[in-house]
């Protein structure tokens, strides 16, 4: 894994982010408390603006430097996961390098694993790991399957919508929305919003690279 | 949205210096990351106590920072609006502030601050404990795994356990006070109106002049149900059927002395404030709890949420010396 | 209008018995007439000193029942919302308080408080004056021979001169300092919403999301202009240098130390309130005056209106004693 | 002056109040602060209640009575003014006994008079007075002439119409209102709207007791 593609898909995250602001904002100010979209906004931002400083870095250093640095900026119940999620990655890339899918598809299943780890919690709880868990299967699965960058991509991205539109008959047991119970049924995860649009936007970066 | 603000980027920021400077006398600013002490406090000259430091997202002022001084908290560190703070703040305000007795967080049940706190307490390179708040009974089925909510009681709990730290007691015994007063007290939140988070620039929710929200959070999050607005005694006689039904399902027996503290999300005015009390120290005296300490007022704010809280805290001995003893913060300030 | 009331009629002596109840260890309500005095206040024990006695239109709580206790009030006679009292509740009040030295009426300038003062005045059999209150500067043309209103600058005078009331000073003295102070103190108010009178059960002005009513009045009342909203900075700015234009209309000199109290009308979250204190003491600071006091809150409400009053204090060394002094009150206690 | 229709002045003044509840109330918001009508209802009702207490006292004494109750029950700037007009009214009552038009338009004068003194206030400031004094000099002049009731309340309606009608364009100089400046001009004063309607309650009685 390059760094020079880790900081294009984190511009690109970044201003996926932003183009989406209205449809986050608003699922987060249903059932939440109406700030994941500026959390999102102020980390994504935050980690755009360190394209300089990253650029020499190697990519495990890189990716946990953006992990450190969302851990300090993003706060709330999302801060910590990214975090996890970046410094867990950046684990197995510093043993596998990520050279190819698989490796790759290791590493953010790393990233996944953390997350759960931190916030306590799995499938089906209405939470961002309703995107993440079924993205990072599938990219393993893809990838095993050798298929190209492209046709993984596409995958993943099938994969994080129905996993986002999964979380809208769930009832929350982890997170803010869990004091909600029924209530939170008919409503998509905010967090689980967030996910899908930073792996469409890592995605179509990747799909346009291959092009 | 219409707010005093210049910018909602510079908001806290400016904010908190005003506060630090109004207050001069009592606490210090620290930026980047922001939290804030006690004046003076420094590790040169650490006093012998436990160092209680409390902190979540911005907000609900006066809560945490107006809460720093004599008998209450060492520190506190400010999250962005409704954002719970990052692991490095407490992290610098823990090392500012900690003597050699350990740290105490005082942390209010959210997953965001929960996964914070937890974060800056692994890397914390000394003895330290944490006393999760989770007073809010509006949460009714128990088969959510996150527990319930911590909300304005959070604020008599750093009053008795900062009392408690301020005599030298140890760190187990702070966190003990801390969970004791935890478990018997029990608050439940009532909105007309809602917040308006002003990066989101619109309320959090919308709610008709005919509705009011029933078991509302401490910020804006939806409660028990949406309700149809009635007259203040039958919204209050609600709330208070709550209270002493959570206490009952904890099996906690109310024959004891309380304190009941009405508390403002905000944007309503004290005579209403005053009212509510009026009915609901009433009713909790027909179930035989006798109010003998009171507080009425803006403590653990929603923005400009208009609506009420009322928290009972069930008082022993013990708890009812560490309320009542000399306390001086920007927002709590008695006997001294 | 949703507001925590059960009905119009009844609020008042609801929201009152309440405030009663909460700090029934500092004050005891009377109904009819209604006043409030300090607990245990009573003809057969009277302490030698003035009677400092306040009253206005209910609305503006902690004003004035919130200011009863030792250093500052004996006692207070409420009105119906935004109503002045009637002069049955001064005389009533009086009797209950008074020792030998007199009565003070601490009176906000207006038409209604002044009249029904003014026939209370007239009929009590004892010795007695008035401090008129008119800090209110937002009214420029100063043909209309009505005077300044009263507004924030109040509860600054009700401080000092129940502070030096407690020393045993006589009425000429307490009037003297409580004029003094009314003089060196000027107020200017901005609303971002209207206050809603319960018995009128609608705003009192309708005013658009971009709009500000600058020089608003305590009870809603229409002000210099209508504005632009802007941001606070700007806004702030403006309501500054109304300040210091009037403090030179009037030819006071500001080469001293101030106290800057930013109040809140109800509505306006404690967050904002800091960010207004931020930039008003800097551009106070600018101009010369060093902010040595602060207070920042509700203090003088307008009921459940967004929006804030600044007001400066310019302290000499007799006015920031009895500002520091001790006072012990439901809204304002410290050093004991 | 019988005390009977006093009594019955009383219950048709309430009653106009309260059927005029929302021009009233309206006027008070716009210039002033939104109590003024609560402020009447209270003191009219009260009055309307003390009719059993009334009824057996000489007219001077049940118009003191009523000054002194509102002068407890109304409060604001109108509670003094208006108690202050019926103990002056009750004054001059006591010395004429108000048998005829021209005796009690001298008792209404005095009333008048004392709200003057005690509001030190004049014509043209923009208050109730720019009702009371063009009714006043009206009533005394028609009953002069010898005018009949029915005549001399048409004259007294006339009056207190372009007299509320008056406070349109003025800019207040006294009371709440003296705050505004040029902004008070447009709106009616919200006392001379209640003078006027009481004044109507009173004339409309006259002339149906005539008829
Ligand atoms: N325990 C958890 N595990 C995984 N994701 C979680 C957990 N708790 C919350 N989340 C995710 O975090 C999102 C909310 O993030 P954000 O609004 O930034 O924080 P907060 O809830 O503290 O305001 C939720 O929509 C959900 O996807
Ligand atoms: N000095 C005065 N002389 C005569 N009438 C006055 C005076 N001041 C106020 N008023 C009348 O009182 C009315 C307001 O009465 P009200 O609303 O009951 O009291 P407040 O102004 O105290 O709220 C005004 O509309 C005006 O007609
Ligand atoms: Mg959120
Ligand atoms: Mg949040
Ligand atoms: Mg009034
Ligand atoms: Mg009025």
């Amino acid at each position: 894994m390059k760094t020079a593609f880790i900081l294009s898909a984190s511009l690109a995250i970044h201003a996926a982010i932003v183009a989406n602001e209205s449809e986050i904002e608003s699922l987060d100010r249903a059932i939440g408390d109406g700030d994941h979209y500026i959390n999102m906004k102020r980390g994504t931002e935050t980690v755009a603006g360190m394209y300089n400083e990253l650029l020499p870095l190697p990519a495990d250093e890189a990716l946990n430097k953006i992990g450190i640095k969302l851990l300090s900026t993003i706060g709330g119940a999302s801060g910590p996961l990214f975090a996890s999620f970046f410094m867990g990655m950046a684990k197995v890339i510093k043993q596998n390098d990520g050279n190819n899918p698989l490796e790759i598809a290791a590493a953010f299943a790393a990233g996944v694993q953390n997350i759960m780890q931190r916030g306590k919690a799995d499938l089906g709880e209405k939470t961002m790991l309703d995107v993440l868990i079924p993205v990072s299967t599938t990219f393993t699965l893809s990838a095993a399957e050798s298929k190209n960058m492209a046709e993984i991509c596409s995958a993943i991205k099938l994969a994080a919508d129905s996993g986002l539109e999964s979380t809208r008959n769930l009832i929350a047991t982890k997170g803010r929305a869990a004091g909600l119970g029924e209530r939170a049924i008919g409503h998509l995860d905010a967090g689980a919003k967030s996910c899908q649009v930073m792996v469409y936007a890592v995605c179509d970066l990747l799909i346009k690279g291959k092009n | 949205m219409k707010k005093f603000i210049n910018n909602v980027d510079n908001l806290l920021v400016e904010s908190l210096s005003g506060f630090a400077s109004a207050h001069s006398d009592l606490v210090t600013l620290h930026l980047e990351p922001t939290y804030l002490t006690r004046k003076n406090a420094s590790k040169s000259t650490p006093k012998n106590k436990v160092a209680i430091i409390s902190g979540g997202g911005s907000g609900h002022e006066p809560l945490h920072a107006g809460y720093i001084g004599f008998g209450m908290l060492d520190a506190a560190c400010p999250g962005h609006v409704f954002t719970s703070p990052t692991p490095d703040q407490m992290l610098t305000a823990a090392e500012a502030v900690h003597a050699d007795m350990g740290v105490l967080f005082i942390v209010k049940n959210y997953a965001g601050d929960v996964m914070n706190f937890e974060m800056a307490a692994e890397m914390l390179p000394f003895e330290n404990a944490t006393v999760l708040t989770s007073d809010d009974c509006a949460v009714i089925n128990s088969t959510y795994t996150t527990g319930r909510r911590g909300v304005a009681g959070t604020m008599i709990i750093e009053k008795c356990v900062g009392s408690l730290a301020e005599t030298g007691a140890n760190l187990a015994a702070c966190k003990a006070l801390g969970d004791k007063v935890n478990q018997r007290t029990a608050s439940i939140g009532v909105a007309l109106t809602s917040c308006t988070v002003p990066a989101a620039g619109r309320p959090t929710f919308d709610i008709a002049d005919t509705e009011i929200e029933m078991g509302v959070g401490i910020h804006g999050e939806p409660g028990r149900r949406r309700e149809t607005m009635r007259e203040a005694d039958a919204i209050v006689n609600d709330c208070v059927d709550a209270i002493l039904a959570d206490f009952k399902a904890r099996n906690i027996h109310l024959n004891s002395e309380a304190l009941l503290l009405i508390n403002g999300f905000g944007a309503t005015p004290l005579m209403e404030l005053y009212l509510i009390y009026n009915t609901a120290a009433k009713l909790f005296h027909n179930h035989g709890v006798k109010i003998s300490r009171s507080l009425v007022g803006n403590y653990v704010t929603a923005l400009d949420m208009a609506g009420t809280s009322i928290t009972l805290c069930l008082l022993d001995d013990e708890i009812k010396q560490h309320w009542d003893s000399p306390v001086h913060t920007a927002a709590l300030r008695w006997g001294m």
